[in-house]
């Protein structure tokens, strides 16, 4: 009965914290009456927006994502650098592109939307499409001598950890 | 010292956007065009906020916020409109 | 400064009224969107221009610029934004009626000769036994 | 302060937001608080005047904030006959709209129709600028779903030609509006008119820039030559009890200039002089030979009676444009005049219509005989008040140095009038009937004669409010007159206008009353 | 405190407006569309992270105003930004690229812009 | 001469008006019935008329008078004297007449009740020109005679002579009438009156006035056009068209005689000059002399009558123009004759008509055998109308001739004698083919219908008349003598001394004339068929060829010209507007004085340089890429982000993040549209006509541009300072944009939310008129040229919107929230908010959507304007007008203090309103797209990876 109200009550309790975060981010103050109304928006604005997303999303391992975040930042800042070099200094005749495609062991939507966003905004690959059954993504690589390299680089470094989070 | 990083920070962006214009000028196809538009608008969020930083305000943190939600949802309509012609079907 | 934005004004307006000038609704659609940037600014810059002097009330405010003008031109940008959207779907509308997207008539309509009453195609339908089902709530 | 001044905006904006909202699905529903609604604003509008008839002007200040740095009401004569010409035609139309069935051939006319009215009566209540600019667009943009009500390819694309030269105008008022806050710094008309009787040295030009601006965005409004194009094909196509609605519409530009001339840019402006006035008297000269020949050589009926609008709104600026006291009084008379006569002549085509129905044959009747009394009124033939407004403008524009121009140019567009109408009224209404003429649109399957169809006696009664209460005018026109002319004072002398809503010595030194 | 204030903001702004340069140079350099979707990736991570990075230590430091909300428009980005370029991707593919001239997905169906997993059924009037 | 007020002359004046409402109402009742209202109306008024004739005997005058228009000196007053009452006489008398011979002589199908509503109409109008002692309102009923006369020239309204007769009529008349009007006007001018009797004693301010030529010139021409005199004649033989008894009533007896009646009215101010006599006297003698010679040669009965009637009106009017009292004696006693005798000439011709089916002379004679009453009363008539002594109208004649004799022309002293005599000479003429070639001669066999006399109704009437043809000719003294008296000093204002009238008065020159005439009367008759012949080889112009080639081109021209100004080409009505505003701008800014700005400028920076050139690229290119629409959509986006960062540049935060929304908002609803439309313009216009346009362009461009450096250079002083001082202490607000916009002038800002949700109601209704019309077959056939990607609702923006929703709806409370105080406010939360929904519905498609979460948009609209309204109303019930804001702080542990301000539920209304204007226009799109086959998902994702059995893609 109680699980009840409460899941009526915070449908996305996840989603509830990340909102009153956001909240408070946007005012720029914590106060108690910004946290108060915070709370109160990050209750209702998931309730409104239910309908849109049926099924709850579950994350195992929510610590997990602060470290697969680092690893992201820290991944972008080298890769920052790497294709910085590329547009510089090297003549685009002699860049090798390549088209990637990685099987994907991931079944979640949002987990397969992270992973594409992950290499996408990692400079050096882009996420152009995924297979109409979502059992691949379609990955271009802007300059890489291997791309097969490229291509496990994504499913160990990335897919693991998600798969962690989310699966 | 901040004030010359800012001018250059201003300068590099300013320049950017000049290229974005340049492409959209001489872009082969209307998605390279939308891509220009897209990175102009990360552009100009960067400026913005160099600008607010140059007058040390943060009046124009909304905006910038407005901006970069925009300009997302705009290239998605641009994009959607080439591959679905209906953007809300 | 004044002088660029100026220049800004007069280019907005001369594209705006070179697209007002063409004979399809898209265009002219568009030339009325540049025109509308165009008055914008026009309304705003009425108030003089002012740097980093935004009139909201702050402890760091040195001074405020001129609100009224501002004020005036949101409620034109709101107002020209509900007559644009008006203005695609009668350009739309008319598209899909008449299979034309010309501004210009063709034909000259007083060229008709008509003793009688020319009855306009729609008049015969009754859109009430639509109603039920045309409406989203 | 009172409170019923703000009434002729609010109920009906608060009326089309209940429609829209409580009963959008109930045409019934819907009539009955329209009716409601139009029969609450003529009493309203009838108390307003009363209150307004004695000569004092009231101002209501909106938001409680002192005037000119809040937006104000004013109502004074003018706009008090204007409010109650426009709330006694928007109930004989909106009865002709709900007998004719008009209101159920599209959705949402009785809110779009609550709204026009609002637009409307807010442009003549409004002692704002700027306010007069959001009020404009809020009639124009009900005018817009009002013209296409019904939909149509034809009705369509002449809306859009509608819809694009207002854009156009509503582009230019802001242009203007910048210019002239930008020399006046401010947007209150009262403090507009003292602002511009001493501005800084220099101003003059732009000044007068903006003032020729707005001057241009009135005339769209009033379709003035040479930006009365678009008026034919709108209302030609317009919905019939549309068209007759915008007979106000019209007379809501002829108001600015009356009011704007007068009061802020008016000829005691050193700039100004007689500037505007004989613009505009040249403008207006044209537009009345235009919509004539257009009324001589119209092919249509409804093409027909939109230009006799032209025409009449020529004649109408003429009148505004003699610049006098006398002028300005026939103006006024001639105003509330065409108003009712065009809405007639609509209403009276769209009978025809009706009449006809599936046949070709003509109406006769009740129907030929509100078509005849609407053609006369237009053509401004005797007895009805269209006669009586021309023989006043003519009066007026007596030993002004136009007066052979004027005179000729009245009297001759007047028998193309007559011989317009009569060309098409009589090849229309006097088929022939001849029984070798066998038009199959006449007789059925079996070769009887098709019997019109019966006209609804709602729409008839409706059609008949027009020229009934053209009749009453004409009938009262000495006490009419006498009250528009006192109108027309009003108008003229600023001074008071500008001491009620900025207080006692707003103007420094007093413009002289011409 | 003030003065390594100052050295971290102008290095992140210089960072920041190299990065941000650098973008829009590969969008112009860049001699193809899938490799000029790569350029802009650099202003919206480093390029604008970088400013707002520098903006909020600015504020705290300069103004006492603990100001983390241009984190927003980070977060912000860094949610749109790989829908952006996925979606400026397939409009490219849809446009330019024949399917034939792609990897093919090695499973039953192909990639979602050509095949979907449900038949396409003749269009019905839902109104 | 004294004069009474009585209230009888209203009455007579009204009845026939009242009159004409009894039969319209009883057209149902019969004929008789009919007849019986008009005529007890008509014959009321005669009755009264008669009551004041003992006053009017003794040259005494009656007036009445209603104020009207005082202001204009327009009133209803009214006055009886002789020439009125001879006039009034005339009308009612004649009136009753004809009433009882169209009882009989209209056939069943004639739509009775509608004739004599015209009939009465007419009556009323033309005792009011009568009996009206303010010319103004002459003027009224002139023009009403005009109106009926044409009502009743057309009453068989399914002849083509009938219709085109009453146009001519109409026109001629209707022009006089116009003339009229400003003779009149600037009659009352010189006279300083337009009572008649006031301006009748000013003969001699009148005639010194520098406005007496024109005004006569005017007068004249409306005098003229109503009598058809030469050269506006030809109006009249067309009327004929109309029924017999309307000729015989408006076209003889009394309407044509209302140009006579003018001219005789104002006889004592306008006449004894040498332009009054010029211009009177010889269009009355053309008239008279040409009239009669084209009657003589008409076969149609009624065609004869009506010229011979032109030559009277001429001899009237060359008679008035004499200027001499005797001349004026004369005319007012031949307007009595010819009156009377016409009248009944015509209603014997319509019993002609009436019998044989033919008014055709050729196709007649003899008939003297077959109807002797008929024969008798036309035999009676036209020898009066012959000038046969024991006539009537041989004494009007005689004196006629009498005049001419002593009159001279420009030193010529035989012109107008001769012609006179010429004149009575032809008129002699035609009445005795009249008599001869319809009544005498034998008996034909081939009358179209074999004749007899018609029953009592229809002679009673002529018969009537011709006793009083003999009367007054045998007995003329005795019979008028003393009402010529009273006729002749009305006309001339002067008591005069008159000879008693005489049949016999010697042998004088005009006896000599009269019987030139009659003899060449006759001799003209003996000599027809050589003369007829011709006749015809004359060349004559056809008036009416002539005036329906007028009317007819000048109808064609007109269209031409109104039709192609008028054509529907919007881009040259924008050219023009366009050019002429620039035009006009500059004229109006060389007008006034000018003196450059001294305002400091703004420093430029690189910032600004780089802004500018991003404005100018971006806009160059729309116009050069204007054909690829899609191309102009990113441009124009471009402009709108360049154009927010100008308002941020210029400290206009909350300006900046407004255009941002809107500019969103607009693409989205452009490229909804873009879908449905063309997605390339075609080149389609010339070189010259790009130039022309570009000309205008840049024109445009420079005048604004200029416009507005003038303006920015300058310093001014605004009310804006209050403002600033306000905005917190009085309405409670950091933001002084905002609190503008919700407070100081929140009343735009109502009107600014209505307009947006007239915008989405149009855009509903429109959406709906589209699926009835011809759109909707189009949409449901609407064939995809493009191709389409497979994927519609991809997994990732699915996934990424879940999130971004949220945020988004947050910010968008973060933005009303704080509106009142920073940038910000109801609007652009509005767009924000709307926006967010947006994404969903570019995620999942708007069906699906909406079916999970139903907003009644237009709810929402009506609720946003509802909750603005009440909060203004709201100020009502603490004393203050309408919008009049409040705020207060609230303070609860631990909360911190806030304010609550009614500001905020104006600015709740505002963004209601947004959202459901913005939803509904988005759901009309979506609306018009499914209705060209669009399915409508049930899943939020094209495949659902981790529930894959859900995914069935579509539904029905
Ligand atoms: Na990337
Ligand atoms: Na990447």
């Amino acid at each position: 009965m109680l699980g009840r109200i409460l899941n009526r009550l915070f449908p996305h309790p996840q989603l509830t914290a990340f909102l009153v975060l956001i909240w408070l981010l946007l005012v720029n103050k914590v106060t108690p009456g910004n946290v108060l109304l915070g709370l109160i928006l990050g209750i209702a604005i998931p309730g409104i927006t239910q309908p849109f997303w049926p099924n709850r999303p579950s994350f195992r391992r929510p610590l997990r994502i602060a470290s697969y975040l680092l690893i992201v930042i820290w991944d972008i800042c080298l890769a920052n650098i790497t294709v910085a070099r590329v547009v510089l200094f090297r003549p685009n005749r002699k860049i090798r592109s390549h088209w990637i495609v990685v099987p994907l062991d991931l079944n979640s939507p949002e987990a397969i939307t992270v992973l594409a966003g992950t290499i996408t905004m990692t400079p050096g690959t882009v996420t152009a499409m995924l297979s109409a059954d979502a059992t691949c993504l379609l990955v271009h690589c802007l300059d890489a001598a291997d791309p097969d390299a490229v291509r496990d680089e994504i499913k160990h470094r990335y897919e693991r950890r998600l798969k962690e989070i989310f699966e | 010292m901040i004030t010359y990083a800012l001018w250059f920070a201003a300068t590099c962006f300013s320049v950017a956007l000049l290229l974005n214009v340049w492409r959209i000028g001489v872009a082969p196809g209307v998605v390279d065009r939308i891509l220009a538009l897209d990175t102009m608008v990360v552009n100009a969020i960067a400026l913005l906020n160099i600008y607010g930083l140059l007058e040390g305000t943060a009046v124009y943190f909304e905006v910038s916020l407005l901006i970069a939600m925009f300009g997302f949802v705009s290239t998605v309509a641009y994009c959607r409109f080439i591959l679905r012609g209906n953007i809300i079907e | 400064m004044e002088a660029l934005l100026a220049l800004v004004i007069g280019l907005q307006t001369a594209a705006g009224t070179y697209l007002m000038l063409r004979l399809r609704s898209f265009s002219v659609i568009i030339g009325t969107a540049l025109l509308t940037y165009a008055v914008n600014l026009f309304l705003f810059a009425s108030g003089r221009l002012a740097i980093n002097l935004p009139p909201i009330y702050s402890k760091y405010a040195e001074g405020y610029t001129d609100p009224l003008p501002q004020a005036l031109v949101l409620t034109a940008i709101v107002i020209s934004f509900g007559m644009t959207a008006v203005v695609v779907l009668i350009a739309l509308g008319g598209y899909l009626e008449a299979d034309s997207d010309r501004i210009d008539l063709a034909g000259n309509p007083g060229e008709i000769d008509t003793d009688e009453f020319p009855v306009p195609e729609t008049e015969g339908e009754a859109p009430n036994s639509d109603r039920a089902e045309g409406d989203p709530s | 302060m009172n409170h019923w001044i703000v009434a002729p905006v609010l109920l009906p904006a608060m009326l089309a937001a209940l429609m829209v909202m409580a009963m959008r699905h109930d045409l019934v529903l819907q009539r009955v608080f329209s009716v409601a609604g139009s029969v609450a604003l003529v009493a309203i509008a009838a108390g307003l005047y009363w209150l307004a008839s004695d000569g004092t002007i009231e101002v209501y200040k909106l938001g409680n904030w002192q005037p000119p740095f809040g937006i104000v009401l004013v109502l004074d004569r003018l706009s008090a006959t204007m409010l109650l010409l426009t709330s006694g035609l928007g109930l004989g139309v909106v009865l002709y709209a709900i007998g004719s069935g008009w209101d159920g051939r599209g959705w949402h006319f009785h809110p779009l129709f609550s709204f026009q009215l609002m637009g409307i009566n807010g442009a003549f209540l409004t002692g704002d600028a700027f306010n007069l600019f959001v009020f404009f667009e809020v009639l124009l943009i009900a005018s817009y779903g009002l013209m296409i009500h019904g939909g149509g390819g034809m009705r369509l694309r002449s809306g859009l030609q509608y819809v694009v030269m207002n854009l156009a105008g509503s582009t230019l008022f802001l242009f203007a509006m910048g210019t002239l806050y930008a020399v006046t710094g401010t947007l209150n008309m009262a403090d507009m008119a003292v602002k511009v009787r001493s501005l800084a040295p220099g101003d003059e030009a732009l000044m007068m820039v903006g003032a020729t601006l707005l001057l241009i965005v009135f005339a769209i409004k009033a379709a003035a030559f040479p930006v009365q194009f678009w008026l034919p094909g709108t209302y030609a196509n317009a919905p019939a009890p549309v068209a007759a609605l915008f007979a106000i519409l019209t007379k809501v530009g002829a108001y600015a200039i009356l009011r704007m001339y007068t009061l802020v840019f008016g000829a005691d402006v050193p700039a100004v002089g007689s500037y505007f006035s004989e613009l505009l008297m040249a403008s207006a000269l044209v537009s009345l030979v235009v919509g004539s020949i257009g009324v001589l050589g119209a092919k249509q009926l409804p093409r027909q009676a939109a230009f006799a609008v032209l025409a009449s709104m020529g004649t109408l600026l003429i009148a505004i444009g003699l610049n006098t006291s006398a002028g300005t009084g026939a103006a006024l008379f001639y105003l509330v005049h065409s108003t009712l006569a065009a809405a007639a002549l609509f209403l009276a085509i769209d009978l025809v219509r009706d009449a006809q129905g599936p046949t070709t044959r003509a109406p006769g009747g009740l129907v030929a005989t509100l078509f005849f009394i609407a053609a006369i009124a237009v053509a401004g033939m005797p007895p009805l008040s269209g006669f009586l407004g021309k023989l006043l403008i003519l009066d007026a524009s007596r030993n002004t140095p136009h007066m052979v121009l004027i005179w000729s140019v009245i009297l001759v567009t007047s028998l193309m009038l007559i011989v317009g109408f009569t060309l098409r009224g009589s090849r229309y209404f006097w088929k022939p009937l001849d029984p070798n003429w066998h038009d199959p649109g006449n007789f059925d399957e079996d070769g009887n004669p098709v019997p019109a169809l019966p006209l609804n006696p709602l729409a008839l009664a409706a059609a008949c409010i027009p020229p009934a209460l053209m009749v009453i005018f004409t009938l009262a026109a000495g006490p009419a007159m006498r009250e528009l002319e006192a109108t027309a004072q009003q108008l003229r002398a600023r001074t008071p206008y500008v001491e009620a809503v900025l207080g006692p010595g707003a103007f420094a030194t007093p413009p002289a009353e011409e | 405190m003030e003065l390594l204030a100052q050295i971290v903001i102008s290095a992140l702004l210089v960072i920041a407006g190299i990065f941000g340069f650098l973008g829009s140079y590969g969008l112009l350099k860049l001699d193809d569309t899938m490799r000029r979707l790569h350029a802009p990736t650099k202003a919206t991570t480093i390029g604008v992270g970088g400013v707002l990075i520098a903006a909020m230590i600015y504020f705290a430091v300069f103004q006492d105003k603990i100001s983390l909300h241009e984190l927003l428009i980070t977060v912000f980005l860094f949610i749109t930004a790989p829908i952006t370029a996925n979606f400026v991707a397939k409009a490219h593919l849809h446009r330019d690229v024949k399917p034939s001239e792609l990897p093919p997905t090695g499973g039953k169906y192909g990639w979602a812009a050509y095949d979907s997993v449900s038949p396409d059924k003749q269009p019905i009037d839902t109104d | 001469m004294t004069a009474h007020l009585d209230v009888t002359l209203a009455l007579i004046a009204a009845l026939p008006f009242i009159g004409a409402v009894f039969p319209g109402l009883m057209i149902r009742a019969g004929r008789d019935a009919c007849a019986m209202s008009a005529g007890w109306a008509t014959l009321s008024a005669f009755i009264l008329l008669m009551t004041l004739a003992p006053a009017v005997w003794h040259g005494e005058t009656y007036s009445f008078r209603i104020n009207w228009m005082p202001m204009l000196g327009l009133n209803a007053n009214f006055r009886l004297d002789g020439l009125g009452f001879l006039f009034a006489t005339m009308i009612l008398g004649i009136g009753m007449l004809i009433i009882l011979y169209a009882r009989f002589y209209l056939s069943r199908s004639d739509p009775m009740g509608q004739f004599y509503v015209y009939l009465m109409l007419f009556q009323g109008a033309m005792l009011g020109i009568v009996l009206s002692d303010n010319v103004l309102m002459m003027v009224v009923f002139w023009e009403l005679t005009s109106l009926s006369s044409f009502l009743l020239i057309g009453y068989w309204k399914h002849t083509p002579d009938g219709r085109q007769g009453a146009r001519m009529a109409l026109a001629v008349t209707g022009m006089g009438g116009l003339a009229l009007i400003a003779g009149m006007l600037l009659l009352g001018e010189a006279a300083g009156s337009y009572d008649l009797t006031d301006i009748l004693q000013r003969r001699e301010a009148i005639q010194a006035s520098p406005l007496y030529l024109p005004m006569l010139i005017l007068i004249l021409l409306g005098a003229f056009t109503k009598s058809a005199q030469f050269p506006f004649h030809f109006w009249l033989p067309h009327a004929m068209a109309a029924p017999t008894p309307v000729s015989a009533y408006l076209h003889s007896a009394t309407m044509v005689k209302a140009g006579l009646f003018l001219m005789a009215r104002l006889w004592p101010v306008l006449s004894g000059t040498d332009a009054w006599f010029y211009i009177v006297s010889t269009t009355g003698l053309v008239t008279m002399v040409l009239g009669a010679a084209i009657a003589i040669f008409k076969d149609d009965l009624k065609a004869l009558l009506a010229y011979s009637t032109v030559s009277h009106l001429g001899l009237i009017t060359m008679l008035l123009g004499f200027g001499t009292t005797a001349a004026a004696t004369a005319a007012g006693f031949h307007i009595i004759n010819h009156t009377i005798f016409k009248a009944a000439l015509f209603m014997t011709a319509g019993i002609v008509d009436h019998e044989t089916h033919t008014r055709s002379i050729k196709r007649l004679g003899g008939l003297r055998h077959l109807m002797p009453i008929t024969a008798t009363l036309a035999i009676i008539t036209a020898a009066s109308m012959a000038g046969i002594p024991y006539f009537n109208g041989f004494l009007s004649k005689e004196m006629m001739l009498e005049s001419a004799a002593h009159t001279t022309w420009d030193g010529n002293g035989l012109l107008v004698p001769v012609l006179a005599t010429i004149g009575a000479l032809l008129s002699a003429a035609y009445s005795f083919r009249y008599i001869g070639h319809v009544f005498l001669g034998p008996v034909r066999d081939d009358y179209p219908h074999k004749p007899h006399d018609p029953g009592f109704g229809l002679w009673a009437a002529p018969a009537f008349l011709s006793v009083l043809v003999l009367a007054i000719g045998i007995f003329p003294q005795a019979v008028v003598g003393s009402f010529l008296q009273i006729v002749a000093d009305a006309i001339t204002g002067q008591h005069l001394h008159m000879h008693p009238l005489k049949v016999w008065h010697g042998l004088t020159p005009a006896l000599l004339m009269s019987a030139i005439a009659t003899v060449g009367g006759l001799a003209v008759l003996l000599a027809f068929t050589p003369l007829d012949r011709l006749w015809e080889s004359l060349p004559k112009p056809d008036a009416k060829r002539i005036f329906d080639r007028m009317v007819e081109t000048s109808h064609d021209i007109c269209g031409t010209i109104a039709n192609h100004m008028h054509d529907g080409q919007l881009t040259r009505y924008v050219a023009i507007f366009a050019t002429g505003t620039v035009a006009a701008g500059i004229i109006a800014f060389v007008t006034g004085d000018y003196l450059p700005g001294t305002r400091d400028m703004l420093p430029v920076d690189l910032i600004d340089v780089v802004g500018t050139i991003l404005v100018i690229a971006a806009t160059a290119s729309i116009v050069v890429f204007h054909r690829s629409r899609l191309l102009v959509l990113v441009l124009i986006g471009i402009n709108g982000l360049v154009v927010s960062l100008i308002f941020v540049r210029f400290s206009a935060p909350d300006l900046a993040m407004t255009q941002v929304t809107v500019e969103v908002v607009t693409l989205i609803l452009l490229l909804l549209a873009l879908h449905f439309l063309p997605k390339i313009t075609p080149r389609e216009t010339s070189w010259a006509r790009r130039g022309r346009d570009g000309a205008i362009a840049i024109a445009a461009g420079l005048a604004v541009g200029g416009l507005a450096f003038a303006l920015m250079t300058r310093d001014f002083s605004t009310i804006s300072g209050y403002y600033w001082e306000n905005a917190k202490p009085g309405g409670g607000g950091t933001n002084v944009v905002n609190v503008i916009l919700v407070d100081f002038r929140g009343y735009d800002t109502f009107g600014e939310i209505i307009v947006l949700g007239i915008a989405a109601l149009v855009i509903f209704a429109l959406a709906e008129a589209l699926m009835n019309g011809r759109a909707s077959r189009r949409l449901a056939n609407w064939e995809v040229t493009q191709r389409y990607s497979r994927d519609r609702h991809p997994l990732m923006m699915v996934v990424a919107t879940r999130v971004m929703m949220p945020i988004v709806l947050m910010v968008g409370v973060y933005i009303f929230l704080r509106g009142h105080n920073q940038p910000g406010g109801g609007f652009i939360a509005g767009l924000v908010v709307a926006i967010a929904l947006l994404m969903q519905y570019m995620a999942s498609g708007f069906a699906w959507a909406q079916d999970r979460m139903k907003f009644a948009y237009h709810t929402f609209i009506g609720w946003g304007v509802m909750i603005a309204g009440l909060t203004g109303i709201g100020a009502w019930f603490v004393g203050r007008p309408f919008l009049t804001s409040a705020y207060g702080y609230v303070h609860i542990e631990p909360i911190e203090e806030f304010e609550l301000a009614t500001a905020m539920a104006f600015d709740l209304g505002v963004f209601l309103a947004v959202v459901g204007a913005v939803m509904l226009a988005l759901y009309c799109l979506s609306r018009i797209a499914r209705r060209t086959g669009e399915t409508v998902n049930v899943t939020p994702m094209d495949f659902d990876p981790s529930h894959p059995t859900e995914t069935t893609q579509e539904n029905g």
